[in-house]
């Protein structure tokens, strides 16, 4: 590791402790100065979308004060101008207003499915690398065979067992991702209870629960945050070509998935149509990969 | 031909005076360094570790830059295998490297490629100049056979994976040296190798020398420059601070640096007590065999009966080669695997027959420092927790500075992460966690051998120091006998699974009755 | 022709028309799982098989029905008896002749549960048996007078196909169905295309060909393109030259484009029912017609259909197609006026709004669920069921679009009992059937009978015994003026019931670039490409 | 010898647990998922079909008996490699899939190429870049990589063929046969989203094999920047991105459902979508079969090229597989 990377992940680590005994006003500015320090700026102006994105989410009112379902349709298809920054689409709704309260649903939906891969994925994974071996061989045998479905098959399978919509969607990648996340967790955990660190806790007179809980635990799912993160970015692109494939989220909501695949008809016509739900979601997934990449490289290994 | 001959009217192999090398944002790393070596002479660059040693070799062959930033280089005169090279495009280096300069860097054990055999890294210089296949195998495997690999035939098909440490850093020096260069740089050649596996390369450098090729040797072990330089320059934050041929400068330092160096090396015996016979065993070991299945098949007996008994206050060397079973018997001694015969009893009671469950309430009573104290951190945790936690787990009333008032550290180690700590700073992390239990027995493998020689000595003082205020029984496991010596009052030869010699540390120095440790003896560096 | 009603005719500003060549044609709708129309009978298979199979009778775009294959038709007094004449000299490809035989083999195909026939099972529903007089004349015997009867010899689903081929069994002839059109199937590579190659010997010229002998062009390639951005990308690009159901943005860039491209516009709506939003109102709370009303004069649909088509499409107020004759509209029924659809909800106790201002009664929220086709509906009738819900939210409707594959939705609309969850209270289904008794099939009251898959054509689920009398009357009544007035009586009773929401004629628009000629049949408005002619660029 | 052998018999091992499992799930999915398979054999959904047709074809096909029995004949059919007859097309399924398979496969390996290649230049560009203007060239590359993995497949086709075919004319827009001419915007579609991936895990592969130790031991050597890069780094630069492979093909075959779709290109993946909707068990159940064969048939392809490459792996029976950290949708 060079020194640089030594001297972030210090930072970051003594930041931690450091900031119980300081004053939490004291802390928290320390700890955002080693976060900023070690994002880079790449890093921080990903995170500064990511940001947006979920204040858009969580109080979409205060971005775009509009009712994004608000139809007018003698004002369709105004191209951006002062009345409309993104122009309006098809039934005269503002896009900017429908791309800010899209972000709710879309990143909703990423992170949906994202927890759903990750949940599964956490049960396959740490039953694998902790549980009797039997138990490993057939978990590994479950992952090599959810690995053999492409995520679109699999998303067909289940839509056509639930139908289409969001929930099913949002499932569908949640499982196809299951087995990406299972590997990942089962190598780690592995890694973590082989690791000298877990048997000099032991050594130490630590029991295998309580070194569980303070080694394994942690040490396995912090890199997890950072590839979760990478994968809700994902999982919003897979959820919107669902919605290409028509089995994707219910109208009127302005998921960008959903928006962008309206807009796209309209494209030499209404270019802006999918400019902006394109550029929502690019700099969204994007930003969020970019994050999880800064995020995995800061992670100790 | 003048200016450029010595006095003695030899052409100088390397001449570089005024040379300096800095790297954007880091500042000058090598300042106003002159250098000179003749044919059949070796040069030895010494100094601590960050001293330049490494950016200094790889300036001879215009890689100064090389993994890292771009360098900026400049001289007053820098000339190379008869070749001026002030101001050389990439070309002409490409032109002196490998043909008139061969260079063994400094991480042997991954300077080959591992995914080409060794006959094709051994004569890939030779490839690069368009020599052919007859010509180029036949040079390869002769040059195999002069780094003194046997089987030269076998080894060239094999891949780096497949060799020993020693046999790679063979291998690395038979491709240094396959297409005959003029000057040979060896960066930290033995550093990785034990004793004896050592003392085997410095052989063969001396045999090079004497063939007339001009050796550069970057080393910070001074055993080694004494068997081997001629002349010495020893460098301190990117300057030559002292230079002069090896007898005076190991002899008589001048430089304040260069006397630091000398005087860290360890040397004769430490000023221990005897141990008196009355005190407590701590530890008894009988019998212990340990057997490990090998994944292509077969076996190896990695501990082949084995029995030892630690007293109270008692500082108990082991020493033997790699491979000779010396982690083994340290994880069996704390329980840290089972052995398959045989047993070790704690105190006087049963230890190694108990199921852990009943180990627990007494793991306190014995320590391991592990060979790799990093790995032994967890990660997201600070030295503070590490600490705090070992405290907690010992119901020891002691406060995490005190403990590390005990191995020298400062305070600040506390809030910093294993990571960022050097690797002497971690060594001693690593000590200060395990006397948190105030153990009856501390059992350290292999604690100094990843470090300099100015730190090295440092942590033994202190383990020596240690010792003696607390009393604890220690066992020290290193393949360098000059530590032991330092350090304890008895040791144990190990070869092969086997303890083939016992007995206080003079006394085995004295007179070895073992073969083995006879040949472990002798392959010692001089001392300077 | 059907073409005629057309804002184009194919000409527009084309090159010189020249003899044989390939069309590539470039489909939106589904590929067919068999060519044959008789199994099944969807419209894919209608399109396809216009072009080598051919109905008895045709019909011109006035609504007349046509000589054909039938030259001639005679029904006795009690309606029970057709006697049909048959072209001379007409045989299919395979060198089967057209004869009595031929259609009674025909007809007995389509009712032999085996075919698995649905539209042309229905359509020949009524004839008991087929009685072959001699080579060209032919006799049905009904088990009830049908007044539909030519209307349903007219579609192409109960068109005449060679009985040696139907002989051959159903896996060969769903294949390459051999029938007596300008064209015969000579390959189908499943997903990639059909490829039609000319019949040199055609002689059985319907009502659309304008010339003797056989077509102008050698060969079709049917293609399969279910993306419309790209079948209009592919029409400009010149890799094909015709392409059926774009998108209203590509119909107007098509129109107004720049002089270079030569693209014309040929629009033909389907016949019988109009494209509708049909409202439940077998259960609460549709089940009240003042809801019904409420809803309906809360959508403002006129706006959005403006801005969606661009023109492209008109706003209906029938029941049926504006391609039917018989069809009777009645604007004044659907102003828009959500003051007075407050008041109608008021008035049927739905009088108390939740937090999100949705009405309530008695603790229920007025909720609409509407199933919407993904296979069936095009974006712009998407994003206007959007705008109704937007609409008719401002009064308090709560309307939950639910896009389904068409699986699903049949699924969603079936009946509890049959496996379905009859989960709708709207739903907008097309229904492609020649001629006004499509009436009987969507209003019926025995429409509301599922068929032993579940499905039913009565979305509304209007049960109406005096409608009923009417249509079964109209059904059975041959004159056309009595015909006409029963019709206007049963669609003014299902508008003025506000069962239903129109909205405009089921969509049916072909964009052609450097080809000439193209028209529809009058039935079913597939095109025809008898006449059609590739023109040099 | 025995080492192949045991190899051999894992593959096949694996082959069959996966065509099993696969098998089960879909039957259970498509049976669950309502729809009475028989409307799919009597014209698809929604079709008028008689009672008396209904109980012929539920005859027939077995559908009246108990769902285990008719998924023990499934199975049965499926391990003796009948894949049976398509319900709605009525055509054994075999030969359906055998139609569309060339092309497809044409699609997704062209990709595959077309992805390597966007990589191997990324890449190779990136540790070749001197100077602080290239540096920041290459800084912009990685961002591109990241927005290209994140890139929707039907708006980029969909703006591919806008451009290219819609107004500039140059390729068509529709992809009917396996030229080149036609494969190429598809092709480039797929393969943007995946060479994203890759390109990251190869250029930090080629960045750290370049810094390596061996290879300044090269240099030391004599050896010129690009005998390095071909000689040693590239090597091993390409091991995780084979590694990657078996990902890449479940990620090329995802987005061909889409990309098919757009193109109007025939395909398994349009096969696949249309068998759903129309609830074709055995179609379905072929469709995804080879899919899931044909992951497993790259997967071990990719494995024998990892152990070509790495001689180190030879020994082991299975090599380590990956997903690109944390890439984990295919
Ligand atoms: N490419 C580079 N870019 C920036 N700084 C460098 C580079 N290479 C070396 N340095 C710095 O130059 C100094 C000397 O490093 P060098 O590797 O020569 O030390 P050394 O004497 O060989 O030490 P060691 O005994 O640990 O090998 C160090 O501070 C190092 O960080
Ligand atoms: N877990 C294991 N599995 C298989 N073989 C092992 C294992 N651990 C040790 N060995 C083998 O047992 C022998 C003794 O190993 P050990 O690590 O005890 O040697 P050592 O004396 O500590 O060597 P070094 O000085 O290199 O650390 C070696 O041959 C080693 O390869
Ligand atoms: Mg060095
Ligand atoms: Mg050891």
């Amino acid at each position: 590791m060079s020194a640089q990377q030594e001297n972030e992940s210090d930072h970051r680590t003594a930041g931690r402790t450091a900031g119980r005994a300081a004053a939490v006003g004291g802390w928290a500015r320390r700890w955002l100065r080693r976060l900023t320090a070690s994002l880079g700026a790449g890093g921080m102006v990903s995170a500064g979308v990511v940001l947006l994105v979920v204040l858009a989410a969580l109080l979409p009112g205060l971005l775009a004060p509009g009712d994004p379902t608000a139809v007018a349709p003698a004002q369709a298809y105004q191209p951006p101008g002062p009345g409309a920054v993104f122009g309006t689409d098809a039934s005269g709704r503002d896009v900017y207003t429908r791309v800010v309260h899209g972000a709710g649903q879309s990143l909703g939906v990423g992170a949906a499915a994202t927890a759903i891969g990750l949940g599964l994925g956490l049960l396959l994974g740490f039953g694998a690398a902790l549980g009797p071996r039997w138990l490993d061989g057939a978990l590994s045998r479950v992952i090599e065979v959810l690995f053999a479905l492409p995520s679109l098959v699999l998303a067909l399978l289940l839509v056509s067992v639930l139908g289409a919509g969001v929930g099913p969607s949002v499932l569908a990648v949640g499982l196809a991702t299951a087995p990406g996340y299972a590997r990942i967790l089962r190598a780690r955990a592995r890694s973590v209870v082989h690791s000298p660190y877990v048997t000099a806790a032991r050594l130490e007179g630590v029991s295998a629960p309580m070194a569980f809980v303070r080694h394994v635990l942690p040490n396995t799912l912090w890199p997890l945050i950072a590839v979760g993160t990478l994968g809700i970015g994902q999982a919003i692109v897979w959820v919107s070509a669902l919605s290409y494939l028509g089995l994707g989220a219910l109208p009127p909501s302005p998921e960008w998935g959903a928006m962008l695949n309206a807009g796209r008809l309209h494209i030499t016509s209404s270019w802006w149509l999918t400019v902006a739900p394109g550029l929502a979601i690019t700099a969204a997934a994007a930003a969020l990969t970019m994050l999880g990449r800064r995020l995995s490289a800061v992670a100790p290994a | 031909m003048s200016g450029g001959l010595s006095e003695e009217g030899v052409a100088p192999v390397l001449d570089v005076a005024g040379l300096t090398v800095s790297f954007p944002g880091v500042g000058e790393v090598l300042r106003d360094v002159d250098l000179r070596l003749e044919p059949g002479r070796c040069l030895a660059v010494v100094g601590g570790s960050g001293a330049g040693k490494s950016v200094l070799a790889r300036s001879l062959v215009g890689l100064a830059g090389e993994g890292g930033a771009p360098a900026t280089v400049a001289a007053e005169r820098f000339t190379v295998a008869g070749q001026d090279v002030t101001g050389a495009d990439a070309r002409r280096w490409r032109r002196l490297r490998g043909a008139e300069v061969g260079f063994v860097l400094q991480d042997a054990l991954q300077s080959l490629d591992p995914l080409r055999t060794v006959g094709a890294e051994v004569g890939e210089s030779l490839q690069l100049r368009g020599t052919r296949r007859p010509e180029r195998s036949r040079r390869v495997l002769q040059a195999l056979a002069h780094a003194g690999l046997d089987e030269p035939e076998t080894r060239a098909a094999q891949r780096s994976g497949e060799l020993s440490g020693g046999m790679r850093q063979r291998a690395l020096i038979a491709s240094a040296i396959v297409s005959v260069p003029r000057l040979l740089v060896a960066d930290e050649p033995t550093t990785a190798l034990d004793a004896t596996v050592a003392r085997g390369v410095l052989e063969l450098l001396g045999r090079l020398r004497d063939e007339g090729t001009a050796v550069l040797l970057v080393t910070h072990d001074l055993g080694a420059v004494a068997r081997l330089a001629d002349d010495v320059a020893v460098l301190d934050g990117g300057r030559v601070v002292e230079s002069g041929s090896a007898g005076q400068v190991l002899g008589r330092p001048a430089h304040p640096v260069s006397r630091a160096l000398v005087a860290a090396v360890p040397r004769g015996p430490g000023q221990r007590p005897p141990v008196p016979e009355q005190a407590p065993e701590v530890l008894r070991a009988t019998g212990l065999r340990r057997r490990y299945r090998l994944p292509g098949g077969g076996a190896v007996e990695a501990l082949d009966g084995v029995g030892l008994t630690v007293r109270r206050g008692q500082a108990l060397g082991v020493v033997g080669e790699s491979g000779s079973g010396k982690s083994t018997l340290a994880r069996i001694l704390v329980a840290a695997e089972r052995a398959d015969a045989g047993r070790v009893e704690l105190a006087g009671e049963p230890w190694s027959d108990l199921s852990e469950r009943h180990r627990r309430p007494r793991r306190h009573l014995v320590r391991l420092v592990p060979q790799d104290p990093l790995g032994s951190f967890d990660p997201r945790w600070d030295g503070g927790r590490i600490l705090r936690t070992a405290l907690r787990l010992s119901g020891s009333a002691q406060s995490p500075q005190e403990l590390l008032e005990l191995v020298r550290l400062p305070a600040s180690v506390l809030h910093r992460s294993p990571r960022s700590l050097s690797g002497g700073q971690r060594q001693r992390l690593a000590i200060a966690r395990a006397l948190a239990a105030e153990p009856a027995v501390l059992v350290l493998d292999e604690p100094v051998s990843a470090l300099d020689v100015t730190v090295q000595a440092s942590i033994l003082e202190t383990l020596a120091d240690l010792q003696e205020r607390t009393g604890t029984a220690l066992v020290l496991i290193s393949h360098d006998l000059a530590v032991i010596r330092q350090v304890c009052d008895t040791v144990a030869v190990m070869h092969r699974g086997r303890i083939v010699e016992q007995g206080p540390v003079e006394q085995v120095w004295a007179q070895p009755s073992a073969p083995f440790t006879r040949a472990l003896l002798e392959a010692r560096p001089p001392l300077p | 022709s059907g073409g005629e009603s057309g804002s184009g005719n194919g000409d527009a500003g084309a090159g010189e028309p020249v003899e044989g060549g390939t069309l590539v044609y470039a489909t939106g709708d589904a590929e067919p799982t068999c060519l044959d129309p008789h199994v099944g009978g969807n419209y894919p298979q209608a399109l396809l098989s216009t072009q080598y199979l051919e109905p008895l009778v045709g019909r011109d775009a006035e609504g007349q029905i046509q000589p054909w294959l039938a030259t001639d038709w005679e029904v006795s007094e009690d309606g029970l008896t057709w006697d049909l004449t048959l072209a001379e000299d007409i045989t299919f490809t395979d060198g089967t002749p057209l004869d009595a035989e031929a259609v009674q083999a025909n007809i007995e195909h389509l009712q032999d549960p085996d075919t698995a026939s649905s539209t042309g099972f229905l359509a020949v529903q009524k004839i008991a048996e087929v009685e072959p007089v001699d080579a060209t004349h032919v006799r049905f015997h009904l088990s009830e007078p049908d007044s539909a009867l030519l209307e349903s010899l007219s579609m192409q689903w109960t068109a005449m196909q060679s009985p040696a081929g139907i002989e051959r069994g159903m896996e060969e002839n769903c294949a390459a169905p051999i029938g007596t059109g300008p064209f015969t199937v000579s390959e189908w590579v499943p997903q990639q295309h059909v490829i039609l190659e000319r019949n040199e010997e055609y002689t059985s010229h319907g009502p659309e060909a304008e010339h003797d002998g056989a077509a102008h062009l050698e060969r079709i390639e049917w293609r399969f393109l279910p993306d419309p951005a790209t079948r209009w990308a592919a029409l400009q690009s010149g890799e094909v030259h015709v392409i059926d159901n774009p998108e209203p943005e590509a119909i107007v860039a098509a129109e107004t484009g720049a002089a270079g491209e030569q693209f014309s516009h040929l629009d033909a709506p389907r016949p019988g029912s109009v494209n509708r939003i049909e409202l439940n109102s077998g259960q609460a709370p549709f089940d009240d017609e003042r809801v019904r009303e409420a809803f309906i004069r809360s959508a403002d649909v006129d706006p959005g259909i403006e801005a969606l088509y661009q023109g492209v499409a008109t706003r209906s107020h029938s029941p049926l197609s504006s391609a039917e004759p018989m069809a009777y509209s009645d604007p004044a029924l659907f102003g828009t006026d959500p003051a007075a659809a407050e008041r109608l909800l008021d008035e049927a106790g739905w009088d108390e709004t939740d937090a999100e201002g949705y009405r309530v009664k008695d603790g229920e929220r007025l909720t609409v669920r509407f199933p919407v086709s993904t296979n069936q509906s095009v974006a712009a009738e998407q994003a206007l069921f959007e705008q109704i819900q937007a609409n008719t939210r401002e009064v308090g409707f709560e309307v939950i679009l639910t896009p389904l594959d068409l699986s699903a939705w049949y699924g969603a609309l079936a009946a509890p009992e049959d496996g379905g969850d009859n989960a709708y209270e709207a739903v907008s289904a097309p229904y492609t059937k020649v001629g006004p008794d499509v009436l009987r099939t969507l209003y019926h009251s025995a429409g509301t009978e599922p068929a032993p898959s579940g499905y039913f054509a009565n979305l509304s689920q209007v049960t109406d015994e005096e409608l009923d009398a009417t249509l079964e009357e109209a059904a059975r009544i041959t004159d056309p003026d009595e015909r006409a007035a029963l019709y206007e009586q049963a669609q003014r009773t299902v508008l003025e019931g506000y069962y239903i929401l129109p909205l405009y004629d089921q969509q049916n628009h072909f964009l052609t670039r450097g080809v000439t000629g193209v028209t529809t049949l009058g039935t079913v408005a597939t095109p025809t490409f008898i006449n059609a002619q590739l023109t040099q660029q | 010898m025995r080492a192949v052998l045991r190899w051999l018999l894992g593959r096949l091992a694996a082959a069959a647990l996966v065509a099993w499992v696969v098998a089960t799930v879909v039957f259970f999915a498509l049976r669950a998922a309502g729809g009475d398979p028989s409307e799919a054999i009597l014209g698809g959904p929604g079709s008028q079909a008689s009672e008396e047709s209904m109980a012929r074809v539920r005859q027939e096909y077995s559908l009246d008996e108990p769902l285990l029995v008719q998924y023990l004949l499934q199975l049965a059919r499926t391990v003796t490699f009948q894949l049976g007859d398509s319900y709605a097309r009525r055509l054994p399924v075999a030969e359906l899939i055998g139609d569309q398979l060339p092309g497809t496969l044409a699609l997704a390996g062209l990709g595959l190429v077309l992805a390597w290649a966007f990589a191997l230049a990324v890449a190779t560009l990136a540790v070749r870049a001197r100077g602080p203007l290239a540096r920041r060239a290459v800084g912009l590359l990685r961002g591109g990589e990241v927005v290209a993995s994140v890139m929707p497949h039907f708006w980029l086709g969909a703006v591919l063929i806008a451009v290219f075919a819609g107004g500039l004319g140059w390729l068509p827009a529709t992809s009917s046969d396996n030229s080149l001419r036609s494969l190429l915007l598809p092709a480039v579609t797929l393969a943007v989203p995946v060479a994203g991936f890759l390109g990251q895990v190869m250029r930090d592969g080629l960045e750290e094999a370049h810094t390596a130790p061996f290879a300044t031991t090269a240099r030391t050597r004599g050896a010129s920047e690009r005998w390095v890069l071909w000689v040693h780094s590239l090597r091993h630069a390409a091991l995780p991105a084979i590694a990657l492979s078996g990902w890449a093909f479940g990620s090329l075959l995802s987005g061909a459902v889409v990309v098919e779709t757009l193109f109007g290109r025939p395909g398994l993946g349009r096969l696949l979508i249309d068998a759903t909707h129309a609830r074709d068990v055995p179609l379905v159940i072929g469709v995804v079969l080879v899919i899931a064969l044909g992951y497993v048939v790259v997967m071990s392809v990719a494995d024998l090229l990892e152990r070509v490459v790495d001689p180190r792996l030879r020994g082991r029976v299975e090599a380590v597989r990956r997903a690109p950290e944390g890439e984990v949708v295919s």
